[in-house]
């Protein structure tokens, strides 16, 4: 047999469980397991980083883990309907094969936060690769300082991750959740506050001594976040993002998703504020 | 008498002074000797080192889509027009985007230019036997000068290939006109590689062809080249429902092969350019030919590769002929 | 005795009048071989000289396009512009290594029937000759 | 250093191809192109650079990445048959020395491309050095000559009626002493060798300062990439004939429930290549991909690789509709800076 | 996947007779996208249709694939059932396993595999299929009647009873049709102009009917709901506002010519209405006879007219009218003798056909009712009566049987016999079709009261031998030679169209069979709908048939416009053509394909950022398109499709039969 252990050759895997964040539903988190044990074992992910999900006969997409690596079993993918391969995921049921190669990317530099606080901030399904470094951080509570997390997406309907935001991270000490939402129709029931995250980021405005910021969302939303935070005196290396951009290969040699001379799918996604400074402005 | 390229600067000059054109498109020296490549001039001085002579240029109206505006924006005004330089050829990619509603006539400026047949370099290096490295020409014919020793050939050895069969040698209707007209001699159809394959087998026909392709990279020159592919998104380009597959198997060149000759069935003005821009050469013109011909013969159209109003495939008579 | 090859033929049937021939085919019952299964268009002008070439790609050994005679397209002018459409398709083919024979037009009314299943029969017995169709076709 | 007599290069092909696949240049209605080759007298010589480059037998335009079946019931997924031995002949000094370059991408890095590497091992690169080089060629500004033996296991130099052979790798010695019957020794011939290698192009040198990717990091909103980028169709003849660029695309061909991934060439001058789910294209207009093409060859590709990713082969020059020439910007930027 | 059900239906044993329904729907449970494959004897029987629903409802299906017959025949109704389970019609498709693969296939075992093959094509379309919504369209409530006839005349009355304008065209100065011209009528020998007479007079007087005599219809366009149709009014000459119907001026015409009304037994003034019941009851000059046309002199009629309404200079002029819906009622005519050379092919005169024989028994005829021979005006002592004559004769490729020719030969031999007691009456007949209510018991009436001879058999030959009409036949009862020496011959002419049907059916867009009656949409479930959506047929345009079935036709179709017009606006069938404007640039190579003209150019703005583009691309006007998708072949970009066949769902189910 050649070297199947080629770089572009997923491995097989099963849906277990498919639950739906938005009730518009088009959000949905898959719980995926590997066919064979001995390739979960190789899989060894850290948080923030990504996998190249595939749907045979359609194509692959690369998408970020949302599992902790200290809750390894299923591993969880939240997946917004976009593009041809995420739709026809909507549509898969559980039970249904994928394939799954990775993990890719660099993972968020955990190591480097111990005992520094953690602002997360995140925006509609930005959420998703956050939710991993959270965890891993709460289940490692006792190395990082305070855990803030400000999350905002358009209405009620569309929040993610309902359970962990409600009733999950508040309850943990150490851990305060501030929610927002854009608008809010009328006769849904909403309590907490109401504008965008940027605005709202600044009404907590966290002290920027001795802690790290890190944002995920639409663009439109990180422009305004990091604007914000360099008002509240946050420094460029304080400021951890991730970017996006198409992926076909994920190794690093189909050439697609450089900015600059760095390619996101090896030396991103994850990237400071003054990495990205630096880069030239084509993403 | 003053040469071509005088009194083009001396016209580009003028429309430039009286704010007539926002941009002038030409040719300028090459890197290599003889090569000739579109040049943009804002103004009168990026004008000046544009030329004009009988070597092989590319072919210019297609950059007309990309620096016009949309035909939805209506005639703009004088002073935004565009300028280009037209022969026969150019002419009838011109028509052929003013028919498909992609550019407007009144929104640029043709600056007509006669023509006889331009000079093919590689036949004149294959009959010196080595890189010319100086070619000079004149009325009759070329003097290639060699490392060694040159040769006189007489010019109608040399003409491009899609020269020999030119249906239009000079602009038909231009507004400004660099020289007087010459004598339209009328070239007569040869469709005589056509009618060899035709007489080929169907079995060696379709070795020919899947050799041919067999060497298609897939590049789509010959797509970007052409003015009849003016498609806002070519069908090649969408996935959804996806025509032809991205790998390069001989079914999918077939396929692609087919859907471009298709396209630009009795749209194409002969003018050679996709064969020009293939880096594997291969022989395009025959398959647009093919369908020249059969269009020309079984619809009696007189000249297929002049743009009409109405594609022969958009309309229909009712004593078409049956039998297949 | 040898198998005998079992061509795949796809036949483009205009919704008018040759998918109601066919329909009229069946009502009296006639018989032709099962090698041929028909996809219903609403007219012989919607066929697209690119789904016949797909066709033999994806592996049809033959093709057919079943429209109404000139004059009584129920869109008036639409197998008009099949008829030119076929005529060039058909010749392009040809050229470029395509057996003419496996491509074939045919004009039937609503109530030919029974021209449906002799045409259906006779197309089927020519492919079946001609042998299965390499040329263009995909591997996999 | 030993000599092949002209005669026997094909009965050396008859012999090598008993196990060995033969890609060696042929005509073929009038264009030269590195093919693989049954009848071995249609080996041709009279050629500057074979249309498609060496990168074809290593790197193919079309490859099958793997086979999948009943794609979403009980998936079972079956990676290629192991590739045959392969020998590149005919080859030129500059496409040997761009497999170099390629060797960098797909095997340095925390990742590898395994059926690269099967390839590249199981193969040889059997080189004929230049003996005109034309009016697109400038492989000399990229310390390279046609004479050079980077990349190539074997060269030849040739003279009148024979081949002057020089083994560069172990396997090229190998080679020759599987075949010795077909080879004699001729001695050290180094004017031979050394007339080749200093022979100048007819473009000459264009002599690359070492820090041009330093003074093209500031040169991104430079109006000289709008100049050249209005003459270029946007077409992907530049990238596909050169035997540098590395860009591919993962697709699928489904047939019902099973198919098969394929990867095939892509070019950054496409519409789509950047195009990402949801319309968003970081590089829409043709201004962007031009300056992506030429920055990644001569700034991404020297930051990371620590080599231009051009070795001065010419096709992109010799193939451009338009003349959009690598040369052009280098000596530009070279100015201007 | 989408969830798809599939329905194999066993059509009691006309599929699964040939086709082995379980296999297939087993074979269907696991193919990528079905959800639930079940098969079911008849899936169109009410609990099949319940089936259906509940599934759908239970397992909230989104695309229903029915492996059935026909989709002519019951893709509305499996569609309808999708609807009222809360699915959209167009996620339903039919595969026609049943005429085009059960019926015509003898081999079970390739019929099965070319059956699942097929459904599996249309499980891959269905995935392709998309939510469509008809479209409204706004409706004229006109309706315009081609054939002033009995049959044109119930339609109108019908209508305009129904509060809606009718326009009624045509071709005769006056109305009535073949209907006035006859006697009496069977089989209760009611005199024809007396039930008709009323009817007429009804039509003149209505109020919502607009009449529109000597006139025809010249050019149609549009789609139903919204027909432009315009009328050619040919001139009278005679203006008819004015005229007062005093009649003088037909009294006064020294010009007689041969009546067409009365096909050649009488004559009638260059200047004259037809018959004396006649609606329009007005006068009307026929220009090729009348003198002053010829030679410019007499103009009797102008100075007789007390109202001076003659106007020689009228031209004919075309009116446009705007017409929701069109009921063909053009009604028949008989096969002109000279066609029939075995009969003398017209040279004499006293050979008639069935027509000329109603004048000369009619009382307002040129006979004023006394059957007299029509060469020297005798009453005949014999009279022999050939049925069939040109009709259920191949020869003639005019196999059909006219059906009215038995009833109306057996009623003039009648008529005969009640005139003239001792005459004899032969009928050569090959079979007697008397199938309507009383028609039997009228046939055995004339033969045992009226002693009319029936002779079954063919005549050979008619000819003339010193001043007598030879009949040479045969009788195969008795199988001899039969050799009759008539005073006057009776052929029972064929039912033909009138000649202008084949031309009005081109003008229509309405095709006709290969003998030119005109193609009703199917022969037993929708026999007064023509193919063309909003065009109805009523009477002998679409068939042969009697007064009675003509009218209960005509009743239908015009029941047929009243519950179209009872509608405000009529619902289009979305399956039309669909621009994607992201794709289009509006080269407009589509709009010169389109039969009817619904593809313009549009501009439209497009924001990209906070720049506005405007850009032209091309729209399809809903109502007008008719789907036929020729448009979407001429796209090169694909940009212009057709809902319902769009490229992708031709696609898949090409890729799933070449699998």
């Amino acid at each position: 047999m050649c070297s199947s252990h080629n770089q572009l050759v997923p491995k097989v895997a099963t849906i277990k469980k498919i639950t739906e964040e938005t009730s518009s539903g088009d959000v949905k988190t898959f719980y995926v397991e590997f066919d064979k044990p001995e390739e979960r074992a190789e899989f060894k992910n850290m948080p923030g980083q990504c996998a190249m999900i595939s749907v045979l006969g359609v194509g692959e997409s690369m998408i970020s883990i949302t599992s902790s690596p200290t809750r390894p079993d299923p591993l969880e993918f939240s997946i917004k309907k976009m593009g041809k391969v995420t739709s026809k995921l909507h549509d898969m049921s559980v039970g249904s094969k994928i394939g799954i190669r990775g993990p890719y990317g660099n993972n968020f530099p955990v190591d480097e936060w111990r005992g520094k606080d953690l602002v997360f901030i995140g925006g509609g399904i930005g959420l998703a690769p956050l939710r991993s470094v959270i965890n891993y951080c709460i289940d490692k509570k006792e190395n990082y300082g305070s855990i803030s997390i400000i999350y905002g997406s358009r209405s009620p309907a569309d929040l993610c991750f309902k359970e962990e935001l409600f009733d999950n991270w508040p309850n943990l000490e150490g851990v305060e959740v501030h929610l927002t939402v854009d608008k809010v129709e009328e006769g849904e029931r909403w309590d907490k506050s109401v504008g965008f995250v940027p605005q709202y980021l600044e009404q907590i405005s966290p002290s920027p001594n001795n802690s790290i910021a890190i944002t995920c969302g639409p663009p439109i939303m990180i422009k305004y976040v990091l604007e914000s935070l360099e008002k509240m005196k946050f420094e460029d290396e304080q400021i951890i993002t991730t970017l996006e951009l198409k992926m076909q290969c994920g190794v690093g040699y189909c050439g697609r998703c450089n900015i600059g001379d760095k390619y996101v799918c090896i030396d991103g996604p994850v990237f400071s504020y003054k990495q990205i400074k630096e880069m030239p402005q084509e993403f | 008498m003053m040469t071509m390229t005088e009194k083009m600067r001396e016209q580009v000059k003028e429309l430039f002074v009286n704010n007539e054109i926002k941009l002038f498109i030409g040719f300028e020296k090459g890197f290599t000797k003889f090569s000739r490549i579109p040049a943009f001039a804002e103004n009168y001085d990026e004008a000046k080192k544009m030329i004009i002579d009988e070597f092989e240029t590319p072919f210019l109206a297609k950059y007309l889509i990309r620096e016009l505006e949309e035909v939805a924006a209506g005639i703009v005004e004088k002073s935004e027009r565009v300028a280009i330089l037209t022969r026969g050829c150019d002419y009838l990619g011109i028509r052929r985007l003013i028919v498909d509603n992609i550019i407007l006539r009144e929104n640029i400026v043709i600056v007509g230019i006669p023509c006889d047949g331009l000079i093919d370099v590689k036949k004149a290096n294959k009959l010196l036997g080595e890189e010319a490295r100086e070619i000079t020409i004149d009325e009759e014919n070329v003097i290639a000068k060699g490392k060694t020793e040159n040769k006189i050939i007489s010019k109608a050895e040399v003409v491009l290939d899609r020269c020999r069969q030119c249906i239009m040698c000079e602009p038909k209707e231009s507004d400004i006109m660099l020289a007087e007209k010459t004598a339209n001699v009328k070239k007569n159809k040869d469709y005589s590689k056509i009618e060899e394959i035709e007489k080929m087998s169907a079995k060696e026909r379709y070795e020919f062809w899947s050799r041919q392709f067999e060497r298609c990279i897939r590049c789509f020159a010959c797509r970007d080249a052409c003015t009849a592919c003016n498609c806002r998104k070519c069908i090649f380009d969408i996935t959804e429902p996806e025509m032809l597959e991205k790998t390069v198997a001989t079914s999918e060149q077939f396929m692609f092969h087919f859907i471009r000759a298709f396209h630009v069935a009795g749209r194409c003005s002969a003018c050679g350019e996709c064969e020009r821009v293939c880096p594997v050469d291969i022989p395009l013109g025959l398959l647009n030919g093919k369908l020249r011909k059969d269009i020309e013969f079984l619809f009696n159209v007189e000249e297929a590769g002049i743009p009409s109003e109405i594609e022969p495939l958009g309309e229909f008579k009712l004593d078409d002929p049956d039998e297949w | 005795m040898s198998v005998k090859f079992k061509p795949n033929i796809i036949c483009f049937a205009c919704n008018w009048c040759s998918y109601t021939g066919a329909d009229m085919a069946g009502t009296s019952r006639m018989k032709y071989p099962a090698t041929i299964k028909i996809i219903r268009v609403p007219c012989s002008g919607r066929v697209n000289p690119t789904f016949i070439m797909k066709a033999y790609q994806k592996g049809a050994d033959g093709v057919l396009i079943a429209g109404c005679h000139p004059g009584d397209c129920h869109y008036n002018s639409g197998n008009y512009f099949a008829k030119r459409r076929f005529l060039l398709a058909t010749r392009f083919m040809n050229y470029i290594g395509i057996d003419a024979k496996r491509l074939r037009m045919e004009w039937i009314s609503a109530a030919e029937g029974v021209k449906f299943a002799r045409v259906m029969a006779e197309f089927s017995e020519t492919i079946s000759e001609l042998g299965p169709n390499w040329r263009a076709r995909e591997e996999v | 250093m030993n000599k092949l007599l002209r005669s026997n290069v094909s009965c050396l092909l008859k012999k090598l191809s008993e196990h060995t696949e033969i890609y060696a240049s042929t005509e073929e209605d009038g264009v030269c192109i590195l093919a693989k080759l049954d009848n071995y007298e249609e080996w041709t010589m009279n050629y500057v650079r074979t249309a498609n480059s060496v990168k074809d037998v290593f790197f193919p335009q079309n490859e099958e990445i793997m086979k999948y079946k009943d794609a979403s019931s009980d998936l079972k997924i079956e990676a290629p048959k192991p590739f045959k031995e392969r020998i590149a002949f005919g080859v030129r000094p500059c496409d040997a020395a761009a497999m170099l370059l390629l060797d960098d991408v797909f095997l340095k890095g925390e990742f590898y491309d395994s059926y690269y590497k099967e390839r590249r091992e199981k193969g040889t690169i059997i080189t004929i050095a230049c003996e005109k080089p034309d009016q697109h060629c400038f492989c000399t500004s990229f310390d390279l000559s046609p004479g050079a033996t980077e990349g190539s296991d074997i060269v030849l130099y040739p003279t009148e009626d024979f081949f002057l052979v020089v083994e560069v790798t172990e396997k090229g010695k190998k080679l020759i002493k599987d075949n010795a019957e077909l080879f004699e020794d001729i001695g050290a011939k180094p004017e031979i060798v050394d007339s080749y290698k200093n022979m100048r192009t007819v473009l000459g040198d264009v002599c690359i300062p070492n820090d041009l990717n330093e003074k093209l990091k500031g040169e991104f909103d430079n109006s000289y990439w709008k100049k050249i980028a209005r003459r270029c169709l946007g077409c992907g003849n530049c990238t596909f004939v050169c035997p540098t660029c590395h860009c591919f695309a993962v697709c699928d061909v489904a047939r019902g429930c099973d198919g098969k991934r394929a990867r095939t060439w892509d070019s950054c001058k496409f519409q789509d290549f950047f195009l990402m789910a949801g319309d968003h294209n970081p590089r829409p207009t043709q201004i962007e991909r031009t300056r992506q093409r030429f920055m990644h060859k001569l700034n991404y590709f020297k930051e990371k690789y620590d080599k231009y990713q051009c070795i001065g082969c010419g096709r992109c020059v010799e193939k451009c509709p338009v003349g959009v020439h690598i040369a052009d910007v280098i000596t530009h930027m070279k100015e201007e800076l | 996947m989408k969830k798809i059900g599939v329905f194999v239906c066993w059509c009691g044993l006309n599929i699964s007779s040939t086709v082995d329904v379980g296999k297939a729907s087993e074979e269907l449970k696991n193919y990528p996208g079905v959800f639930y494959a079940d098969d079911y004897k008849y899936l169109c029987s009410d609990p099949g249709q319940e089936l259906i629903k509940k599934t759908i409802i239970d397992n909230k299906l989104e695309g229903i694939v029915v492996a059935a017959c026909s989709p002519n025949m019951h893709e509305s109704t499996f569609r309808a059932a999708a609807e009222a389970a809360g699915l959209n019609p167009y996620r339903v498709e039919i595969t026609n396993i049943r005429e085009q693969t059960s019926w015509v296939h003898s081999n079970k075992e390739d019929a099965t595999i070319k059956a699942i093959q097929l459904i599996k094509a249309t499980v891959e379309k269905v995935k392709k299929s998309e939510d469509l919504f008809p479209q409204q369209i706004p409706l004229t409530k006109k309706v315009l009647v081609i054939g002033g006839g009995i049959s044109g005349m119930t339609v109108a009355l019908e209508v305009a009873e129904a509060g809606y304008p009718v326009i009624l065209v045509e071709k005769e100065p006056q109305i009535g049709g073949n209907m006035a011209k006859l006697s009496e009528t069977f089989p209760t020998l009611d005199c024809a102009s007396c039930i008709l007479t009323p009817k007429t007079a009804e039509v003149g007087r209505h109020s919502n009917i607009t009449l529109m005599t000597n006139s025809e219809v010249v050019e149609s366009s549009g789609y139903f709901g919204n027909f432009t149709v315009k009328i050619k009014r040919k001139p009278t000459f005679v203006d008819w506002e004015k005229c007062i119907g005093c009649m003088l001026c037909q009294e006064k015409c020294p010009k007689k010519t041969n009546s067409d009304f009365e096909h050649g037994m009488g004559k009638r003034k260059a200047i004259s209405v037809a018959f004396p019941q006649a609606i329009p009851y007005r006068p009307i000059i026929n220009e090729k006879e009348c003198i002053y046309f010829k030679t410019g002199k007499c103009k009797m009629c102008v100075k007789v007219c007390p109202v001076d309404c003659i106007e020689f200079e009228q031209l004919e002029n075309i009116v446009e009218e705007n017409i929701g819906a069109i009921v063909v009622a053009s009604g028949y005519e008989l096969l002109p003798k000279e066609k029939l050379s075995e009969y003398g092919q017209g040279k004499y005169a006293d050979v008639i056909d069935g027509m000329q024989f109603e004048r000369i028994a009619s009382a307002s005829g040129p006979t004023e009712g006394v059957i007299r021979r029509p060469s020297d005006g005798k009453i005949p002592q014999s009279i022999v009566f050939i049925q069939c004559a040109g009709s259920r004769d191949n020869q003639k490729d005019r196999p059909y049987c006219s059906k009215i020719c038995c009833m109306y030969t057996a009623k003039h031999a009648m008529l005969y016999k009640h005139q003239v007691h001792d005459g004899t009456a032969t009928v050569f007949y090959m079979d007697i079709r008397a199938g309507g209510k009383g028609y039997e018991e009228f046939v055995q009436r004339a033969i045992e009261d009226d002693h009319v001879l029936y002779l079954r058999g063919r005549v050979a030959r008619v000819y003339e031998e010193d001043g007598k009409l030879v009949v040479l036949g045969v009788d195969t009862l008795s199988s001899e030679q039969v050799r009759i020496e008539a005073d006057l011959v009776v052929l029972a002419t064929a039912v033909i169209p009138s000649e202008k049907a084949k031309v009005l059916g081109q003008t229509l867009k309405v095709g006709t069979d290969a003998y030119g009656f005109f193609n009703e949409a199917h022969p037993k479930l929708r026999p007064v709908e023509s193919m063309t959506k909003g065009v109805f047929l009523a009477g002998c345009a679409q068939a042969p048939r009697d007064i009675p079935e003509t009218v209960s036709q005509a009743t239908g179709a015009a029941a047929k416009v009243i519950t179209m017009f009872s509608k405000n606006h009529l619902v289009s069938d979305p399956q039309v053509a669909k621009v994607n404007e992201k794709i289009c640039v509006g080269c407009l190579q589509c709009e010169p394909i389109c039969p009817y003209k619904a593809i313009e150019p549009e501009t439209i703005e497009v924001r990209i950022g906070h720049t506005v583009e405007k850009r032209q691309v091309a729209t399809i006007n809903k109502g007008l398109c008719q789907g036929c998708g020729a448009c979407s072949v001429a796209c090169r970009s694909g940009a212009m499709n057709l809902s319902g066949f769009s490229n992708e769902q031709i696609l898949e189910e090409l890729k799933a039969l070449c699998l």
